[in-house]
């Protein structure tokens, strides 16, 4: 058991994939020498070699089509976009690709991919390294879709991606890269893919979230809990297909629902989440279904007071998760 | 080159007949309100004939588009499997009913399936490439395209990446002068298709795609050097759209019927069949037979299909992961 | 007063925009001599020339990539994407370009633009000539997003759209090109961008729709009204940004809604109107809130009865309808 | 080609000696903590304002890209609204403090807003060009952009656009060698950039990229061939990118030290200085001159943006849509 970042343990589960499957191959854009710009792939390019480590050339589009072939012939690409903001070109391939492939030929073709992107903001990115871009694919049957709150669920969710027969987005946190600490055990694991988690129990409302704002949703529920609202917390961690059962259950207890993402409001993932709840969970609510996410902006503006201003933290889930506690 | 046997050559005559009638046979159906769409490969056989048996058929690799009946048919696909596919039933191979008609698949051929939206197979093409080159296996892949297509971003990116990395692909477009109604002038810049491989850093051949043994002349030369390592290659096969893009479409809006009258003069299958006559390989009593065993397998493929059950409804669910999948 | 098509209305509202403005120009595939493939600009290249209704390039980024950039230069571009489901590789420009133009530049920039594309099932085209995309685009703000539903809105909002100085995402049900037919008035109007309209008024649920789901809904309140169910029904138009004030007075006044949209259920366009009710309309709700929507696949199937099996139509909005009423 | 005056080259020497020490005061400011990123274009300078000099300033269009800071300098951007920028102040003039530093945007001087995904900007260039063609204008569009970012399909499309409709573009690429880390070698397959053209059916052409008077003749040229409907032209500038990819960039982990300092020897700075000297236009004593008022102007843009106000966040929320900007 050690205490590492969120980033070592993405690079961790890349190492451990790479050498127990020489079908795993790594490709990307300065994924080779230059080890990544957030330095996820350092060091394996020197391990594994220019075949398993591919500098590719600067278009995504071909980044995800070059590895939806090579994952048709019977390989296992880990597919790096430097940020996912720069994942649009790529769409293409992702949705009517990737995303349909198995059922198109009725199971005789399957796209073993994983598509791993940098995603939020935070980091004085300005609106071209901030984007959270789940709600694009969380809407696409056929793909699943990941975001990792934590190093230990960060490893064994990636080494399951890299394992699952389906094309797979893993969209990490950056902000949380090196900020966001926690221990991993030394030998082999995987995460299942599908089931959220109660990451904290509670009886007052509950707090849906994920990724950087499940990071921020505990604190809030730390600071709530001091004031004596005891919030639950509940890390959708599969965003696609989504767990429906472990958020109505978690309704179900406490009758009032928050749903949080950094991503802007209308038309954002909470709203699949609040959906769910207003139909199936209707008759467990005490009060109207919340959500808190960003403005609707075009994105994360630069100036640190707009960032700031644009971006959800502990502080905004506490006040919001409060005024819902009171309803 | 390989010379040709003449079996093989009548063999690759056989497959361009049958594709043709097949291919009327789909027009005559559409026309008689049995099936709701075709999109047509009539004047595309020598090309793809041609480009069929310079591969090591079964071994090497095709990311096909929708003109490719006759490929296809080279390949192993069946007129039976394509008729069940013009009407949507059950057993259809390529995606149990749930694509659109040429839209193919074919596993146990290493023929990917692919989708409507243009170009999307060129980097799939690129990708198995690659991971045929990680694996140091001597096959090939072919890619098929039009030379519409051609314009995408897609389609430049991935023969860029074949490029890069001296990839064992092919790159065949076929040039049938429109992309429905579009002609080449207003896709691009340059004469010809082949010219746009000198700015991507590779082989690129024009060649009569009208002629089926020229085609394979070219393309057995350019498949066995990428089988050797020796790079990619983008291949354009210059021929004639004879019907109308689709059954969808009204070629009379944008083309005179005398334009079209006038290339039917360079039909692949009379020019297949002169030459394998002038070289004393062919007899019209053969020729005959030919038809005549066509249509047979067409008739049984059209009673046998509009025999077949559709698809019950409750399939349609699946497999949209790979965990649902019957046959995975 | 005349009865026409859709199709028809589209076409005309081109026409006068073209006669109207000489920096109104048409691009896209087959647009042309060809007329589209659905005969949308069929006789405006005979009428306008071929420097005013350009065959593009088999390429729709560039399609809408050189649109935004001849918008910047202050044309009117009226791009159109043959069918919706090629759209993607346009993605880049209209998601991180056209919608953010302006705010990035402060307002220095504007994208003046409309792109057109036909969308949805019911039409034999398998999975990649029936997608609904707006869920894509109402998730991002920069962008308006418009459905027509009927002949004299699809000409009012199209000329309105065009006239409009913000990028506008035209997606027309090409199922009702000719199957929908209504009165349009002679002379020249245009339909504001942002209003929804109740289409028949009711008490005892609120159907939400647009395009062609709300053509079937009108004959469900019918039917609903010979059972002595009396359906509002409510035509959303413009998708984003939606009218939540038209949204929330009709749940207030029937206490049940019932969300309807062809394009897969789960985080489609549906999700944000069923969770805005379910937040904002809370305490005038008298039951669940419904979504009836297209099934988790990745598209319509070609076959006829998997497509009857994918597609809304009438009888399955009468049945949710009933249902949701009796509740 | 029309004769520089030696008072428009002495122009041009100091608009790259600005440059290079606006570019290098933004380096200090980051190492000082004082500003979060910055992005050089150091080496970059005679490709430039080489091909600033070469429009019409003001009449002409541009659609450029991160590096450009000697090309905005040239077409009337100031050291403190790049200052500003860097700060993310409220006056910032590109976005009013949303976008990034070096995403430029001034609509008084026809240049057009940025953004980081590269390439985005080339098929506005097209279009562009196709609404001056249109409008029968006599306007040139100039496009900047990395060898890097040629690898996008995006860039093609465009490119093939311009190619096919005769637009009035001029597509510059600034090759330096690497994009972050990843050198041409891994981009594509052809020797020099300048060779794409051939594929696009236009005119490309490589040139030194270190020389701002080699630059300017070529540019010149083909703004002028452009302008009078000749089309389009693709112009390779060969130079090298002297600092990392940028603040948050550390080169040392894929470019050896020798190979930068060897490098620096190809100073488009010195270079020009040299030839400037040669010609016996300019002394040292002008250049002192220079420094001094170079390091006062830039003294003056950091202590004015210190002192700025940062935005105040409700302003954040717009302007979204049109009706919304203050000042459209
Ligand atoms: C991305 C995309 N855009 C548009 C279409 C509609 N479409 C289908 S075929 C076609 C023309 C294709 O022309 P070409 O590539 O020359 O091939 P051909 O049909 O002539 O063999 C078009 C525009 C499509 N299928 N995909
Ligand atoms: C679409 C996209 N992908 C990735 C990036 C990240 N990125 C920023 S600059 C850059 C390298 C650009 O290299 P090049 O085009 O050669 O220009 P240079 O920076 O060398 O001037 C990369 C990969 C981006 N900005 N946009
Ligand atoms: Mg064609
Ligand atoms: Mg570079």
């Amino acid at each position: 058991m050690a205490e590492i970042t969120l980033v070592e343990a993405i690079r961790q589960a890349m190492d451990e994939e790479l050498a127990r499957d020489e079908n795993v191959f790594i490709v990307g854009e300065d994924v080779g020498v230059r080890g990544g710009v957030f330095r996820a792939t350092v060091g394996l390019y020197e391990k594994y070699g220019p075949a398993r480590v591919i500098d590719s050339p600067l278009a995504e589009l071909s980044i995800v089509g070059v590895g939806i072939g090579a994952a048709l012939y019977g390989m296992r690409p880990v597919c790096e976009i430097q940020f996912a903001d720069f994942i649009y070109p790529a769409m293409n391939q992702i949705v009517n690709e990737a995303a349909k492939m198995c059922y198109r030929s009725n199971g005789e073709w399957t796209v073993p991919i994983v598509i791993r992107a940098p995603y939020g903001g935070g980091i004085g990115g300005g609106l071209y390294h901030s984007q959270s871009l789940e709600a694009f694919f969380t809407h696409v049957p056929g793909l699943k879709v990941v975001i990792p709150s934590n190093p230990y669920d960060a490893k064994g969710l990636l080494k399951a991606a890299v394992r699952d027969p389906n094309p797979v987005l893993f969209f990490e946190p950056k902000k949380g890269y090196r900020l966001i600490r926690g221990d991993v055990p030394d030998g082999e694991y995987t995460t299942p893919i599908g089931p959220a988690k109660v990451s904290r129990p509670g009886r007052d409302l509950s707090i849906f979230a994920y990724g950087m704002m499940h990071y921020y949703a505990l604190q809030a529920a730390e600071k709530l809990a001091s004031e004596g609202i005891e919030a639950e917390v509940v890390d959708l961690r599969t965003l696609y297909p989504v767990d429906r059962k472990t958020i109505l259950e978690s309704v179900k207890r406490t009758g009032k629902a928050l749903v949080v993402h950094e991503d802007n409001l209308t038309g954002g993932y909470g709203a699949e989440i609040a959906a769910t709840i207003a139909d199936e969970g209707f008759t467990d609510l005490d009060a109207p279904v919340r959500r808190l996410a960003g403005p609707d902006v075009p994105g994360v503006p630069f100036s640190h007071p707009f960032q700031d201003w644009f971006m959800v933290d502990a502080e905004k889930i506490v006040e919001a998760a409060r005024k819902l506690a009171a309803y | 080159m390989v010379e040709l046997s003449a079996a093989t050559k009548k063999d690759m005559f056989w497959n361009m007949l049958l594709a043709r009638r097949l291919d009327e046979r789909a027009w005559a159906l559409h026309r008689q309100g049995r099936i709701a769409f075709h999109i047509s490969g009539i004047g595309h056989e020598a090309a793809q004939v041609g480009s069929a048996y310079a591969l090591q058929r079964g071994r090497d690799w095709v990311t096909p588009y929708y003109r490719d009946l006759a490929l296809m048919l080279c390949l192993g696909y069946t007129p039976r499997d394509f008729v069940l596919s013009l009407m949507g039933k059950r057993e259809e191979t390529t995606s149990g009913g749930r694509q659109m008609p040429s839209h193919w698949s074919l596993r146990k051929a290493n023929v990917v399936s692919h989708s409507a939206p243009v170009a999307t197979q060129t980097p799939h093409a690129a990708g198995i490439g690659l991971a045929i080159k990680l694996k140091k296996e001597d096959k090939v892949v072919l890619t098929t395209i039009g030379e519409g297509a051609t314009s995408q971003g897609e389609w430049y990116e991935a023969v860029n990446w074949a490029a890069i990395h001296k990839l064992p692909v092919v790159f065949l477009v076929q040039n049938n002068k429109y992309a429905i109604s579009v002609t080449p002038d207003k896709q691009m810049a340059v004469k010809s298709v082949a010219d746009k491989a000198c700015g991507l850093g590779l082989d690129g051949r024009a060649v009569d795609g009208t002629n089926v043994f020229a085609v394979y002349e070219v393309m057995h030369e350019v498949v066995e050097n990428a089988r050797r390592g020796g790079g990619p290659s983008l291949i354009e096969a210059v021929l004639y759209r004879i019907t109308p893009h689709s059954s969808d479409d009204d070629d009379r809006s944008y083309r005179s019927r005398e334009e079209v009258e006038e290339h039917k003069k360079q039909d692949p299958l009379l020019i297949a069949r002169a030459i394998l006559e002038q070289e004393g390989l062919l007899t019209s009593k053969e020729v005959e037979e030919m038809e005549s065993r066509a249509k047979e397998i067409i008739n049984e493929a059209v009673s046998y299909a509009e025999a077949a059950d559709y698809p019950s409804v409750e399939e349609g669910a699946y497999p949209v992961y790979v965990e649902e999948a019957r046959r995975g």
